[in-house]
């Protein structure tokens, strides 16, 4: 870590260090490029888990979050800041990481800081014409109002740059797409995108040629949202970003506070919570492998995925009270403790489900159709996976193995053993077998917590305002689409100063683009299966 | 009898049609709005116009079909008297069907039956 | 030769595994089916106790609450789903005045049921019902008063005492 | 053996001869009285058919399926063919408005010409060509052709790359079915249903001797081809919902998409009915060579029954395959029928000539 | 009030296994049974529209339209457990021109709006909108934010408002029949003008 710090200080005189449970290096914006060519290509920082747009009030900046996956995840914090509030701008490293390319926009579209030499500088979930930088604490909310103008062509495919040349910056623009190239839109509205996203797809005859994807379809400003809200309310909107994953993205944001809290969590209510986290894994699976199975065609396979998930909805209404949304954590612990039939269900369930996962595997892996549409389709190498920050089963399909669980373990994950499913390949057809796999780990999991779980109390005493010590929180869980990240910042009020939430989805959409091209239309609608998005996650 | 019957069918498929399409047309709703019409596309405006020519893989299949189905209509007289022809005939259509399968292997060989 | 061996070889296999997943849902054909059938079952359907279906204020035979419109539960609540209105109340015994609850208005159309209010109210005045049939098709519908007309206060000494 | 000439006679009988109506008259009353009986049980199969697809799809997928409209659900698809049938239809713009609003009328004429041509029972069908094969495979062409027009004149890109495929699909796997057929021609002699039914009369096509291992075979091809023909099944390409909305008919809406909807079903029916009638005997009751009061018992179940419970089991394989299988993409469809079943259907074309011509 | 007997009344209306009493808000269709039946109907065309709208409300096939949590719940009305085939309803249609009803499953943000009011334009009549889940009818958790729609029924009208966050699928199916009742009522020749919104 020392060399480290040497070398930055020789790149950039005036970074500052800060050592908490993790190093934090600010830098100047002039020095900032320096600083993070040196990290990726020197130090192997080849992750970049995060990058959160910030507005410190006179100043606008931008947190890179770095990982190295070579040297035994060490991490560390790089901090920049700007003071143009009228003109922000910073130097791209989007050619250092593939996934700063959205989360640059994103910091755009946010934050209005401007990327120099990124490929394609426009808003990334707001409309074009859209006034004013939402996440800035002086955005007047009420400045768009709604309106039913259709987005024209134009809007969508104009791409401005600011590039910086000989003469100093210069602003351009060009077309996406060319005048005679065949677009079709897939989506908002399409069986197969699996909500609300946007692709622009260029054919020729069925080939992809090109994809464009759009989002904000689903964009309703969670983050925003949660810094009017207290910790305890935060943790509704959490459940809705991946509603696949609630549960996760919950205990994420329980983490969290409890950590920046440093409350002790009884072992029982962390027990509760992994088998819910797992519960909760599996029946996002379940969806995930029946919605590949009917972008497939194959109907009957996706019904009988969400039969047996049925049986996991019943259990959580039952302990939780609703089904897709069952709010059972809350900060501290469990909101109540588990029903007398929890471990029942839960015991029956496992078997049950082995049985049914046979029958899966014999309707839909080992069927030639299947087999021939997933083969030789969509493939993702473990560098790219690392570059486009593609992570959870998907970047496990390729090798990276990224499981948070086992790398930072939290809740009873160090109390039971289980191993990280991975494939090498990186194609489709790994991608969703390591789904699959998951499963029956998740099965073989349960029975260990299910075992295990201690009695005690299920909940530990919060004060009835929730006020967080300022600093900066992170915390990384596992959900079912990978690396689900909480940044909280916290000036000690009881709401937060700004929450990130790192959606491990944008990133696998991100790497949709390069691992379709060249590939069938059908092909595109498989791999996106295969990555298993959720929009409102990415959307935020 | 049957060509008349055949064209009984035709009038009566073009029945079913016009007399549906008519009713509907007389009394089925209507409402207009400048997006009825536009083609749909996922909710969002097409651009430009569907028709453009691009590139499909099916030509290729398509010549292939041409030239099997000539010879596969040639095949039914034979299939009919085949009996009558016995051994001979069996021999010689063999031959014919000999060649179309060099035909199809040649065409794999050549990597026709790819889909490009 | 080898070629046409394998290429033999893989259609059957292929033949094979196809007929093992006709063997599955043929399988699936005849096993009892899962279907609750809604509707019919209204009778015999039982909801988990849990189920939160709709905010209710229990109120017991002499038409009284336990609500003392303290207003934590619409603090509580992420998105403005509770109104309490409250007025002020003479008491004629004592003479003083205090705050008594005069509408709890609940929108269930806009309610996400996270459970914030009932696991904040310090005297248990709401709770959760298992009932789902609320679908109407009036918006105005659905934004309730919880507290019946003419309902009061509950006197809970023995809860002040303790305190 | 009940034989519906006998009816048809009949009423022929009772309007020449007892009410005395002159010939032209006759043949109008007749024509009009078979073009009504063609369409009653065109729509009546239909829904039937609907119906049935609805119910055992749920239970394959361990639902209940329709069941309250009526009893057991069964007036579901009347209740939907009404509502179909009174919806609005939507003009495109800058669609080609004429064959938009021909397309339809191809899919239901090659459907209805197809069907006419069956038959249902002894003495019961409209049609009988002596080339009756060749006509099935040219009619069932016909409804491609208003898939291709559909897809073309909707001014959609979806709709166009959705009728392209259906238009490969159809050149691929009319060779298969064509040389499937061909090879049953070759053991009947003929290529006229009511005689290929005829010769069946005492062995179906797929029993014979040996001849039943090719024909067997041709059997299995052509119900692959022959639903490969009709986009069903995993054969579903060009109306791949996961890929193209809706593919073909994405802008066609009330009873315009209906006539898709109804002739998919009755093509399907059809694909069924040509393979009883080709290979299971069409009408004919089941015989076992030897077994006289079996054979007897046979005979009393009426031809229509036959022939439907024959049509009915090839349709349920159908749906089983369809609620089965995931959807190919189109170059394994390409490759499916190009280096599988093209080459098994060449050779096994001369292996039925080598039964014939050997035992 | 003769004339009025003729047509289908809601107390008349028949939903199997459900008594009409225990239905919500029948005030409403009260209401909106007065405003159809104005001009009175004869006999004929009221038993037509009666068979009509029999076949009519059986037969309301859904648009596969979820943008988030809802939808999920959506894909559950549609699986085997709560099953929405049983009324006839499991055509779901992809293309807006083949679909009765859509469901707004899930929130409506600004950039969505017009894609939604495209959608619900491209319909065929007579079509029907189901506001499904808080975020459709209100906004939601959403409810303050700077990009979302607080209620789609700023933007297309809606005939149904089922609530819940998601609603369960017994929600789902029990306002499903509630629409089926309203299309009882409808008289399908003299259609309703749907209020024109933004």
């Amino acid at each position: 870590m020392d060399n480290i710090k040497e070398k930055i200080l020789s790149l950039a005189s005036d970074a500052t260090f800060d050592e908490g449970s993790l190093l934090t290096v600010t830098v100047p914006s002039a020095q900032l490029r320096a600083v993070a060519e040196y990290l990726r290509k020197e130090e192997q920082f080849d992750y970049l888990q995060d990058l959160i747009g910030m507005d410190w009030g006179e100043s606008l900046g931008v947190i890179y979050r770095l990982f190295s996956t070579a040297k035994n995840q060490q991490a560390i914090l790089l901090k920049t800041s700007t003071s143009d509030r009228e003109n922000p701008e910073l130097f791209t490293v989007s050619d250092l990481w593939e996934s700063a390319n959205l989360y640059e926009r994103e910091v755009y579209d946010f934050f209005g800081i401007k990327f120099i030499n990124h490929p394609g500088m426009r808003r990334l979930f707001l409309r074009g014409n859209w006034e004013g930088f939402p996440l800035r604490k002086d955005y007047d909310m009420s400045s768009n109002p709604l309106t039913m103008e259709n987005q024209s062509i134009e809007e969508m495919e104009t791409v401005t740059t600011l590039n910086m040349s000989n003469e100093g910056l210069v602003n351009s623009s060009f077309q996406l797409f060319g005048e005679k190239e065949y677009i079709v839109n897939m989506g908002p509205q399409h069986p197969a995108t699996h909500g609300v996203l946007h692709l622009r797809v260029s054919l020729e005859g069925e080939t992809v040629n090109k994809i464009d994807p759009h989002f904000g379809y689903i964009h309703r400003g969670i983050e925003k949202m949660c810094e009017a809200y207290t910790y305890p309310q935060m943790l509704h909107l959490a459940d809705r970003l991946d509603y696949l994953s609630g549960t996760m993205n919950r205990h994420a944001i329980c983490l969290c506070v409890e950590k920046a809290l440093q409350l002790e969590v009884p072992e029982r209510a962390q027990y509760v919570r992994t088998i819910l986290d797992e519960l909760t894994r599996i029946a996002s699976h379940l969806l995930g492998w029946g919605c590949m199975c009917m972008d497939m065609g194959s109907i009957t396979a996706f019904v009988y995925g969400m039969r047996d998930r049925e049986k996991i909805m019943d259990i959580f209404e039952e302990s939780g009270g609703g089904r897709l949304m069952c709010n059972y954590s809350v900060i501290g612990g469990l909101s109540k403790d588990i029903h007398p039939n929890f471990l029942k269900r839960v015991r029956e369930f496992i078997p049950y489900m082995r049985k049914m996962l046979k029958e899966y595997h014999i309707l839909f892996t080992e069927n030639p159709i299947a087999r021939g549409r997933m083969r030789d389709i969509g493939f993702l190498t473990k560098e790219q996976a690392i570059a486009y920050g593609v992570t959870g089963p998907s970047g496990r399909a390729s090798g990276w193995m990224n499981d948070v669980r086992k790398l930072e373990p939290y809740a009873a994950y160090d109390k039971i053993k289980f191993e990280p499913m991975m494939r090498t390949e990186g194609g489709t057809f790994e991608r969703y077998i390591v789904r699959l796999d998951e499963v029956e780990e998740s099965l073989r999991m349960l029975e260990q917590l299910v075992d295990g779980i201690p009695e005690g109390d299920f909940c530990a005493k919060t004060k009835a305002i929730i006020k967080l010590p300022e600093g900066e929180y992170f915390q990384r869980v596992e959900n079912a689409r990978g690396d689900f990240g909480v940044y909280i910042s916290s000036k000690g009020d009881k709401n937060p100063y700004r929450v990130k939430f790192r959606s491990p989805c944008m990133t696998l959409v991100s790497a949709l683009s390069p691992i379709t091209c060249g590939e069938k239309i059908a092909d595109l609608v498989m791999i996106g299966a295969s990555l298993d998005y959720v929009i409102p996650c990415i959307d935020r | 009898m049957n060509e008349s019957f055949l064209i009984v069918a035709i009038i009566t498929a073009l029945f079913l049609v016009v007399a549906a399409l008519v009713l509907a047309k007389l009394i089925a709703p209507r409402s207009t709005n400048p997006q009825k019409g536009e083609p749909y596309e996922c909710g969002i405006p097409t651009r430009g116009n569907s028709w453009l020519p691009f590139k499909v893989g099916y030509y290729l299949f398509a010549i292939l079909f041409l030239m099997f189905d000539v010879e596969t209509v040639f095949l039914f007289p034979w299939a009919i008297v085949m009996r009558s022809l016995g051994t001979s005939g069996l021999i010689t259509v063999s031959f014919f069907i000999l060649i179309l399968v060099l035909g199809l292997a040649y065409a794999w060989k050549k990597g026709a039956l790819e889909w490009k | 030769m080898k070629n046409l061996v394998n290429y033999i070889k893989a259609i059957l296999l292929g033949i094979w595994n196809l007929l093992l997943g006709m063997k599955i849902t043929m399988i699936n054909f005849f096993r009892p089916k899962i279907t609750e059938q809604y509707p019919e079952n209204r009778g015999t359907q039982v909801m988990f106790e849990r189920f939160r279906g709709e905010l209710t204020m229990p109120h017991n035979a002499n038409n009284e609450h336990k609500c003392t419109a303290c207003g934590i539960c619409q603090m509580n609540c992420p998105n403005g789903t509770i109104t309490v209105i409250s007025k002020q109340e003479t008491d004629e015994a004592t003479g003083k005045t205090k705050k008594v609850l005069d509408k709890y208005e609940y929108d269930l159309g806009s309610c996400i049921f996270c459970d914030l209010c009932v696991r904040s109210c310090p005297q248990d005045a709401i709770e959760w019902s298992q009932a789902f049939e609320h679908s109407v098709f009036t918006r105005s519908k659905l934004v309730e008063q919880l507290n019946h007309e003419g309902s009061k206060l509950a006197v809970k000494e023995k809860v002040t005492e303790t305190k | 053996m009940f034989d519906f000439k006998v009816v048809t006679s009949w009423i022929d009988d009772l309007l020449r001869v007892q009410a005395g109506i002159p010939e032209f008259w006759t043949l109008a009353i007749e024509f009009v009285l078979v073009g009504v009986a063609i369409l009653a049980a065109y729509a009546v199969l239909a829904l039937v058919l609907i119906y049935v697809e609805r119910k055992v799809c749920a239970f394959f997928q361990c639902r209940i399926g329709p069941n309250r409209v009526g009893k057991w659900g069964w007036l579901q698809t009347v209740a939907d063919m009404i509502k179909i049938l009174l919806k609005e239809i939507i003009h495109i713009n800058k669609s080609d408005k004429f064959l938009f609003l021909v397309a339809p009328f191809f899919v239901i004429m090659g459907s209805i010409l197809a069907f006419a041509a069956i038959p249902f029972g002894k003495g019961l069908h409209a049609i009988d060509f002596n080339i009756g094969i060749f006509y099935l495979l040219a009619v069932s062409s016909l409804g491609i052709i208003g898939i291709l027009l559909a897809g073309w004149s909707s001014n959609n890109k979806y709709t166009l790359i959705g009728a392209m495929r259906s238009g490969a699909q159809l050149v691929s796997y009319e060779l298969s079915a064509a040389l499937a057929l061909l090879t049953v021609v070759a053991l009947s002699g003929s290529m006229q249903l009511s005689v290929i039914v005829e010769k069946q009369a005492t062995v179906w096509n797929v029993f014979h001797g040996f001849a039943a291992i090719p024909a067997c075979i041709a059997f299995v091809i052509y119900l692959i081809a022959g639903h490969a023909e009709t986009n069903r099944g995993p054969f579903d390409l060009p109306e791949a919902e996961s890929e193209l909305t809706a593919g073909y008919h994405t802008e066609y809406s009330g009873i315009t998409f209906g006539f898709y909807y109804l002739a998919e079903y009755m093509n399907m029916f059809i694909v069924a009915a040509i393979a009883t009638t080709v290979f299971l005997g069409g009408w004919m009751p089941l015989h076992i060579p030897g077994w006289e009061a079996f054979n007897h018992v046979m005979d009393y179940i009426p031809s229509v029954v036959w022939f439907f419970g024959k049509a009915a089991m090839c349709v349920f394989f159908a749906l089983w395959v369809r609620w089965t299988f995931p959807r190919l993409r189109i170059d394994q469809l390409l490759k499916f029928e190009w280096k599988i079943l093209m080459p098994i259907s060449l050779v096994n074309l001369l292996l039925m000539a080598f039964c014939i011509i050997l035992f | 009030m003769e004339e009025r007997s003729l047509r289908m009344e809601v107390k008349n209306i028949k939903i199997k296994n459900i008594p009409n009493e225990d239905f919500k808000d029948n005030e409403y269709l009260e209401q909106y049974v007065d405003e159809l039946r104005k001009n009175g109907t004869n006999i004929f065309v009221g038993k037509i529209n009666d068979f009509i709208d029999w076949g009519r409300s059986n037969s309301v096939w859904p648009l596969t339209f979820a943008t988030s949590c809802c939808g999920i719940e959506f894909m559950c009305v549609g699986a085997a457990r709560a099953d929405f085939a049983r009324f006839g309803w499991e055509v779901t249609r992809n293309s807006p021109r083949q679909a009765d009803v859509v469901f707004v499953a899930g929130t409506i943000v600004h950039k969505m709006a017009p894609v939604l009011k495209r959608l619900y334009d491209q319909m065929a009549e007579p079509k029907y909108v189901i506001a499904m889940g808080g975020c459709a009818i209100s906004g939601g958790p959403f409810k303050g934010s700077y990009h979302v729609v607080n209620g789609v029924n700023e933007i297309i009208p809606v005939d149904v408002y089922i609530p819940g966050c998601p609603p369960r699928p017994d929600a789902v199916l029990y306002g499903m029949m509630q629409l089926q009742r309203k299309i009882k009522l409808e008289d399908y020749f003299k259609l309703p003008e749907k209020p024109e919104t933004k």
